[in-house]
């Protein structure tokens, strides 16, 4: 019981990073803009925040620069694709790219160098707490924030008004349009917010979760993200969930080596990305069409639960994403 | 232009006609001006003198004879998977896989070589050959059935392909086929000398990879331009819904032009085990799949201009070994540079 | 409309480069790679380059040859030193061991200096084709397995008695018993300090803690290499934290970098108590003082000063050699090629018993590779009343019973 | 509010859409706009409601000049239209499109919200439910909801866009209640469209565009007679009269057959469907949007798969086979969005015809630009064998899309076959369609165009609510009749009389 609430705590603590990027994508993909360059702006962010806390000494410094290294890579996205008109695909792919290279070569007097990292802070009181305690009230301030941040953005998007729209940015902007708000602006604001979340989650990475700065230090975090925030259909929740599903495939992966002996210990490290691909195609096979023309030739009884679960899993990406803007 | 408009009309629209071709170059003088600029200011700023970096980057692979096979061999297998990918992006498709396909290749052609080391070396190539662009176009047709069945982008699914490729390769070297002494992620032991493709002598250039990766380019484009087949694959890349009102089979139009990338990717990773690398290593992909597909978005998939881009870009990308040996800073920026030449070029394009 | 944007202009530039090339334009400070005879100059200046598999700054593995190739510097006169660092499949995936050692012989460098076990190919490939030039393979068997050319030499370090007195301390600190080595990838070398370490630590846990061997918990994770290479490896980072998690007090790091001490330091401020034992470089304790027991390290200077001599005098010839440390002092930075700093958390009272431990190792009163041992799955290492060859040693087949881990990939 | 415009002028290229308009609107009434397809009415009323800025010209609300920067501009003047598909979003429930961007301080909660949106629907006598989803919501319900969104974030001057498209004639009479009554309380109401008998029942004024220009200059006062609108709305030549045709034999062989057929799209489920659809007729499917023309017209190509029962194409079972097989089978399907799904808007008809060719591994260039010539010049075609798709007008990009059938097609299934098509142009395509009819095929078509449907349509089916009626007889129906099944009154009865 209580190794696995340490493991518990641990795949909060690990996927910490994750969480807040996803949001941050999450953010964006529901203001219709992918921003797929995220793989890149992770590393990026990762690599310019640990260069300046340690060259400053202050970790907050750090994570301000890991922000606007994420926000200034949105906003090269927002202005190739939202105001000149590129495919949102293609440029984030490429800026994917050259943002990893970018930070192999401006990170390369960085990599591997010790340095500043985040430091534990118990909360008094509650840390004391049974079960509460050691779960959720005994990490660091990065842990804390992503604790917060799902619920935050669950209640920026359907507890306020500014939610209303963003949703409607992603759902309709024509809509958007004609209720007067202007929707390249706001897309702009939403993916550069967004964009900011993810630089904090490449600064997590390197000042905290996995300390230092090495050549692609983050390995595929960015796309597994992408791939989450599809398989959370786009709501903070469920995208959490699909974070922390990822982190504890980690943990079982990195444990399984005494278990396996045969097993290549290298295998274990790609192996959670594979599974996490493979959970999402699953999860898609069960929503799809063909699935419920399944269910429809099962008794009646089963049916309806089926169809129901079926709903709940099916997600639906916001109809506008990927899609720019045309006026009416 | 304001000066054209005082002189007689007659004169004026001759010296605009002439004018034209030029101005159609503007727009990409800019954007590889924008992607210098963006470089110089990454040099800068870790203090190096960008002319001396550009000097290598740019000239390096051509300054001697084992450089310049360096980066042929290099832009052998990219010429190929630029190639396939131009055939994806035609039919509509952002193959990210590309890289697992690559890999998936090199494992497939890596399996007749090791099964029959005594067999003699031309079938075996020939062998290794075909066992690659089946394992390439295998790899892909798996991503097709992920879009088709499970509803999963081709992106993801590319993506998750590599990783499982990558994981693959290592598994190989690191278990099944690991060195006789102890596996070491270095790779799998050598081939036997006879089964490396023939090199020129005291170079690293086996001419037979450049020769395949152009007959391949004429192929697809011949393919692309001329068949029913390229027409078709256009029009599903175009318009899949319109396509299939006119009868295409879609869905095996998309899987064809998977396969076929997957079989030319497939073929580049067989290369780079019997020309380059002469064993399987975890890397045997070196990124060169997703260098790749930046090849293709330059050219924007038109055959045409796949080679010169590629040899380009492999000789940035040879040249830019120099850069950490005699400058001492990473050889990334030749990425940076190609990344920025590319994002530019989008910039610069007409919208759509 | 239909433009051609950065195309034309790119074709430009590859053409052009092509002309320039070819008309003899070629850059007069471009480094060739094309092999060279002697420079007149060696009788003056004598240069030594150096491939690297990582980073100069690692604090630990490369790190310890980087320093020892400045020792040599300092200490010959007219010796230049060209390295080139990072040499591995994630960090440069385009660059090949042999091209690597070109460049340096193409900068003038008569003797090279590989550091790592995964380049014993790419070494002798590039020795076959400079016959003029010297060659040291370090941590390598090749010479000894007669695969190498007459150019190279192996140098290893006897590390085993480094790993053995991290065993010790290891053992005299642990509270609960659990030992957690973080293992790099799985070859002879890093079975047998494994194995070495875990002598060390039974026989201090059974000798000075007076506590049975089936009390000692001593498990290896191994990453997949020698650092962390994303993607590529299991993290450091993560694997630290899980023995953390799973209650080992004690990680013993095998790796080249230093995520174990760091790791167990940031659980130490976080309440809990956990020590780390570092490994390969002498400085290694500054990423944690309060978590150090100490560290062996390699001390690589001596040797290298040796061997630039004997390679600048053409005395060369080719050898293995595994060096163990000068047990008078092994810490004196001139003789010994293997030493042990003790850290800052290793209580005064324990420091006493590890000297005494050391001490017994130097006068040979103690040798822990004495039968019977046994591997893992049963089968006898070391038969009863019998002491392990060097051979036997270099070679060894799994971990001995008692550690849990892998023994093979 | 009073609203005026002057010398308002708007140009597309070389098309002038409005040329220097004055017209005023006074506040308190209902002012129709009448004009065909083209005329200049959607450009105008963009216009007025921000969508578009003027090249010249004015707009005054209550006499003070005003530039409108965009529609957000416009309804904080107090302008809000309603388009013909409501530009609302599907995915938010009715209460969350009215709190989406509304303006500042116009609802305090969203309790707030609820209440006035209730009050109001009550006041105007629309049922409506706040929680429900738009999508799951017929069209006239969703304009419903968004003019009384716009009456609550201010709305005085109401502009609806052909409104009474693809809604019931009983959500049409609420409507026209409700638009009185709007009026009646001081806002003006612009009612724009191309049917004479609505805007003579409900406007005060019409303004007749034609060309871009108003004709006669400035606002008529209703009533006027039918014969003098519509010869101002198409100039002298005035309508043609749609020819008519006696129903071919009875026995002719069939092209479709349904056997007990159950098929699901979405939440529709169609039901034991069992019919047979006759070659040498044309059939009309009439119904609201999303009744079930679609779901059975995709049944018939072969692109939905029924759940149980079996199809028959030309006497052989298809079932489950998919619309290549159908295709083949002679079964040619004609989408609504042209460009989206019909055709491939960057190939030329030229590459049409290349990819119709199906045979040989080469393309016969040659062979392909002989036929798009010859289409061009007997489907009259304004393009070149090689100009884009993209490039051409609607409707000559439907004209291409029937040339592009096969002559040897047996079934033709056409969805909304003059979708956004002047009258001229679909005067065109249904000359082609009843020349296939007449050739032996059998035409399908699915249209929110009442009078198309009655116009020239053999057989009528009526779908309502997911059920298929039985196929009726065009001279044994009336519009009014029409109109009463769609809305679903006597629509059992009559499928029992069948039965």
């Amino acid at each position: 019981m209580e190794q696995l609430l340490i493991d518990l705590a641990a795949v909060l603590a690990a996927a910490s990073p994750l969480v807040i990027a996803a949001m941050g994508e999450t953010l964006s993909e529901r203001a219709g803009v992918i921003n797929l360059s995220l793989d890149g702006t992770m590393l990026l962010s990762a690599m310019t925040g640990f260069a300046v806390a340690l060259i400053t000494g202050n970790l907050i410094l750090g994570f301000i620069a890991a922000a606007l290294v994420g926000a200034l890579v949105a906003a090269v996205l927002g202005l190739f694709s939202l105001t000149l008109g590129q495919s949102q695909t293609a440029v984030g792919f490429v800026l994917a790219l050259l943002c990893t290279d970018l930070s192999s070569f401006l990170g390369a007097p960085f990599a591997r160098v010790p340095g500043p990292s985040v430091p534990f802070t118990p909360i008094p009181v509650l840390s004391d707490l049974p079960v509460f305690g050691p779960l959720f009230f005994r990490h660091d301030p990065v842990i804390y924030a992503s604790l917060l941040i799902v619920p935050f953005t669950a209640f920026l998007l359907y507890g306020t008004r500014l939610g209303l729209i963003v949703r409607a940015l992603g759902e309709r902007p024509a809509a958007v349009y004609a209720r007067g708000v202007d929707v390249t602006r706001w897309r702009y604001a939403m993916l550069i917010a967004g964009g900011a979340l993810v630089g904090i989650a490449g600064a997590a990475f390197s000042l905290d979760l996995k300390q230092g700065w090495s050549y692609r230090h983050t390995f595929g975090s960015g796309w597994i993200v992408l791939a989450i925030v599809i398989f959370g259909g786009w709501r903070p929740w469920r995208v959490a969930l699909g974070c922390y599903l990822f982190a504890a495939l980690e943990l079982v992966a990195t444990r399984s080596q005494s278990a396996l002996p045969d097993i290549p210990t290298q295998i274990v490290q790609v192996a959670p990305f594979v599974l996490m691909i493979l959970v999402l195609a699953l999860v898609n096979l069960a929503a799809s069409p063909a699935a419920a023309r399944q269910v429809m030739r099962l008794p009646a009884f089963w049916q309806r639960p089926l169809l129901a679960a079926i709903n709940r899993l099916r997600a639906t990406a916001p109809a506008a994403l990927g899609q720019p803007f045309e006026r009416p | 232009m304001l000066w054209l408009r005082q002189l007689p009309d007659r004169y004026t629209r001759m010296r605009l006609d002439r004018l034209k071709p030029l101005a159609s170059l503007t727009r990409p003088l800019l954007a590889l001006l924008a992607a210098f600029v963006l470089t110089t200011i990454a040099l800068l700023s870790s203090g190096v003198a960008p002319l001396e970096a550009y000097r290598l980057i740019l000239f390096g692979a051509f300054s001697t004879p084992v450089r310049l096979s360096d980066m042929i061999m290099l832009a052998a297998p990219l010429l190929l998977c630029s190639v396939g990918l131009s055939i994806t992006f035609a039919g509509g498709l952002y193959n990210l896989g590309v890289e697992g396909q690559m890999i998936a290749g090199a494992i497939a052609a890596m399996v007749p070589l090791r099964l029959w080391p005594d067999w003699p070396p031309l079938l075996l190539w020939l062998l290794a050959g075909l066992s690659g662009a089946a394992g390439g176009a295998l790899w892909a047709l798996l991503i097709g059935g992920l879009r088709r069945y499970a509803g999963v982008s081709e992106i993801f699914a590319g993506l998750g392909m590599n990783f499982l490729a990558s994981g693959l390769a290592l598994y190989l070297v690191l278990g099944p086929w690991r060195r006789q002494t102890s596996a070491s992620l270095s790779g799998t032991d050598l081939l036997p000398r006879e089964l490396w493709l023939p090199t020129v002598d005291r170079l690293r250039l086996a001419p037979a990879a450049p020769v395949i990766a152009l007959i391949a380019l004429v192929i697809v484009w011949w393919a692309l331009t001329k068949t029913r087949w390229g027409l078709e694959v256009r029009a599903v890349g175009l318009n899949p819904a319109a396509a299939a009102r006119l009868g295409i089979v879609t869905a095996r139009r998309m899987a064809e032009t998977l396969a076929a990338c997957g079989a030319l990717a497939g073929t580049a990773g067989m290369l780079q085990v019997v020309a380059v690398h002469h064993a399987l290593i975890p890397n045997i992909s070196s990124g060169i799949g997703l260098l790749g597909l930046l090849v293709a978005l330059l050219a924007r998939a038109d055959p045409r201009w796949l080679l010169p881009i590629a040899v380009a870009f492999a000789a940035f990308t040879v040249g830019s070994i120099q850069l950490p040996l005699t400058l001492g800073i990473d050889s990334a920026i030749a990425g940076v540079l190609q990344g920025a030449l590319v994002l530019f070029a989008l910039a610069t394009r007409a919208r759509r | 409309m239909r433009v051609r944007f950065v195309r034309w202009p790119l074709l430009f530039i590859t053409l052009l480069s092509l002309v320039l090339t070819a008309c003899g334009s070629q850059p007069a400070a471009a480094p060739t790679a094309a092999p060279t005879t002697a420079p007149a100059e060696s009788t003056e200046e004598f240069t030594f380059g150096m491939v690297l598999v990582g980073p100069i700054n690692d604090g630990g593995w490369n790190q310890a040859h980087y320093e020892a190739a400045q020792y040599v510097v300092e200490k010959v006169p007219g010796v230049k030193f060209i390295y080139i660092d990072k040499v591995n499949p994630a960090d440069r995936p385009n660059v090949k061991v042999e091209q690597a050692i070109e460049e340096l012989i193409g900068q003038g460098a008569r003797l090279i200096i590989t550091n790592s076990a995964e380049f014993a190919d790419g070494t002798n490939i590039a020795a076959a084709a400079h016959p003029d030039v010297y060659f040291i393979h370090a941590s390598g068997d090749k010479v000894l397995t007669g695969e190498a050319p007459p150019n190279v030499r192996n140098l290893m370090g006897r590390m085993e008695y480094g790993k053995m007195i991290a065993g010790c301390a290891a053992a005299l600190t642990t509270e609960n018993g659990k030992l957690a080595y973080l293992g790099p990838l799985i070859d002879p070398e890093t079975r047998r300090l494994v194995n070495s370490t875990y002598l060390g630590a039974r026989y201090c846990w059974e000798n000075y803690r007076g506590r049975s061997a089936d009390e000692l918990a001593f498990k290896v994770t191994w990453i997949g290499f020698w650092f962390n290479i994303p993607g590529v490896t299991l993290d450091p980072t993560k694997v630290a934290n899980d023995f953390i998690n799973e209650g080992y007090d004690v990680i013993l790091s095998g790796i080249d970098t230093t995520e174990g001490i760091v790791e167990a330091n940031k659980a130490t401020q976080a309440g809990k108590r956990v020590f780390a034992v570092p490994y390969d470089f002498k400085g290694a304790c500054a990423q944690g003082e309060a978590v150090c027991l100490g560290v062996p390290y390699f001390n690589w200077g001596p040797d290298y000063k040796r061997l630039v001599e004997l390679a600048r005098s053409g005395q060369w010839e080719p050898a293995w050699e595994w060096t163990g440390p000068n047990w008078s002092n092994i810490n004196d930075p001139d003789t010994s090629m293997i030493g042990f700093v003790k850290g800052p958390a290793l209580s005064a009272e324990n420091a006493a018993k590890l000297d005494e431990f050391i001490a017994k190792l130097a006068d040979g009163s103690l040798n822990l590779f004495t039968g019977p041992l046994y591997y893992q799955d049963g089968s006898v290492f070391v038969p009863e009343g019998q002491v392990a060859d060097d051979k036997t040693i270099w070679y060894t087949q799994q971990l001995l019973a008692g550690i849990e881990g892998q023994s093979a990939p | 509010m009073h609203i005026a415009v002057e010398h308002l002028t708007k140009r597309f290229g070389a098309v002038c859409a409005n040329d220097r308009l004055t017209i005023s609107f006074a506040a308190g009434q209902i002012h129709g706009v009448l004009g065909e397809n083209g005329a200049g009415k959607s450009t105008l009323m963009k216009l007025l409601a921000g969508y578009l800025q003027p090249d010249e010209g004015r707009i005054l609300f209550d006499h003070a000049p005003r530039r409108l920067s965009g529609p957000g501009d416009a309804l904080a003047v107090g302008v809000g239209m309603v388009h013909q598909e409501p530009l609302d979003i599907p995915a938010f429930t009715a209460l969350e499109n009215l709190l989406c961007a509304a303006p500042p301080g116009v609802f305090r909660s969203r309790r707030a919200a609820q209440t006035a949106l209730q009050e109001l629907a009550e006041r105007l006598g629309f049922p409506v439910d706040p929680a429900a989803r738009l999508d799951q919501l017929t069209v006239g319900q969703r304009q419903q909801i968004e003019i009384m969104r716009l009456l609550l974030c201010g709305a005085r001057v109401l502009i609806l866009d052909e409104p009474t498209t693809g809604i019931t004639a009983a959500q049409a009479r609420s409507l026209f209640t409700a638009l009185r009554q709007i009026a009646a309380e001081g806002r003006t109401v612009l009612f724009v469209s191309h049917k004479l008998e609505e805007v003579a029942e409900l406007c005060h004024t019409v303004t007749v565009l034609r060309n871009g220009q108003v004709v006669p200059p400035g606002q008529l006062p209703m009533p006027q007679p039918q014969e003098y609108l519509l010869s101002l709305m198409f100039g002298e030549a005035g309508a043609e009269p749609p020819i008519y045709r006696p129903l071919p034999l009875i026995d002719a062989p069939p092209v479709w057959e349904l056997h007990r057929v159950t098929a699901r799209s979405g939440t529709l489920q169609l039901v034991d469907l069992n019919h047979r659809f006759a070659a040498g007729r044309i059939i009309g499917l009439a119904g609201l949007d999303g009744s079930g023309q679609q779901v059975l017209l995709r049944l018939l190509a072969g692109q939905l798969a029924p759940d149980r029962g079996r199809v028959l194409v030309n006497g052989r079972d298809l079932t489950g086979a998919g619309p290549i097989a159908f295709r083949q089978a002679g079964i040619e399907y004609l989408p609504a969005d042209r460009l989206r799904d019909g055709m491939i808007g960057a190939l030329s008809l030229t590459d049409h015809f290349a990819l119709l060719q199906g045979r040989g591994a080469l393309v016969d260039r040659r062979a392909a630009e002989e036929a798009a010539r010859q289409a061009i010049a007997e489907y009259q075609i304004k393009a070149t064998p090689i100009t884009p798709i993209a490039a051409l007008s609607g409707g000559n990009q439907q004209r291409a899309m029937l040339a592009l059938v096969p002559p040897d097609a047996r079934g033709i299934l056409a969805e909304q076959p003059t979708r956004g098509l002047d009258v001229a142009s679909a005067r065109a395509i249904w000359g082609r369609l009843q020349a296939r009819r007449d050739a032996g095929c059998c035409v399908i078509f699915a249209s929110p165009d009442l009078d198309e449907i009655m116009e020239y349509s053999d057989e009528v089916i009526v779908c309502f609510a997911g059920r298929i009626g039985p196929p009726i007889p065009r001279a044994l129906l009336s519009s009014a009749r029409l109109a009463e099944l769609i809305g679903g009154v006597g629509f059992d009865a009559l499928v029992e009389a069948v039965a």
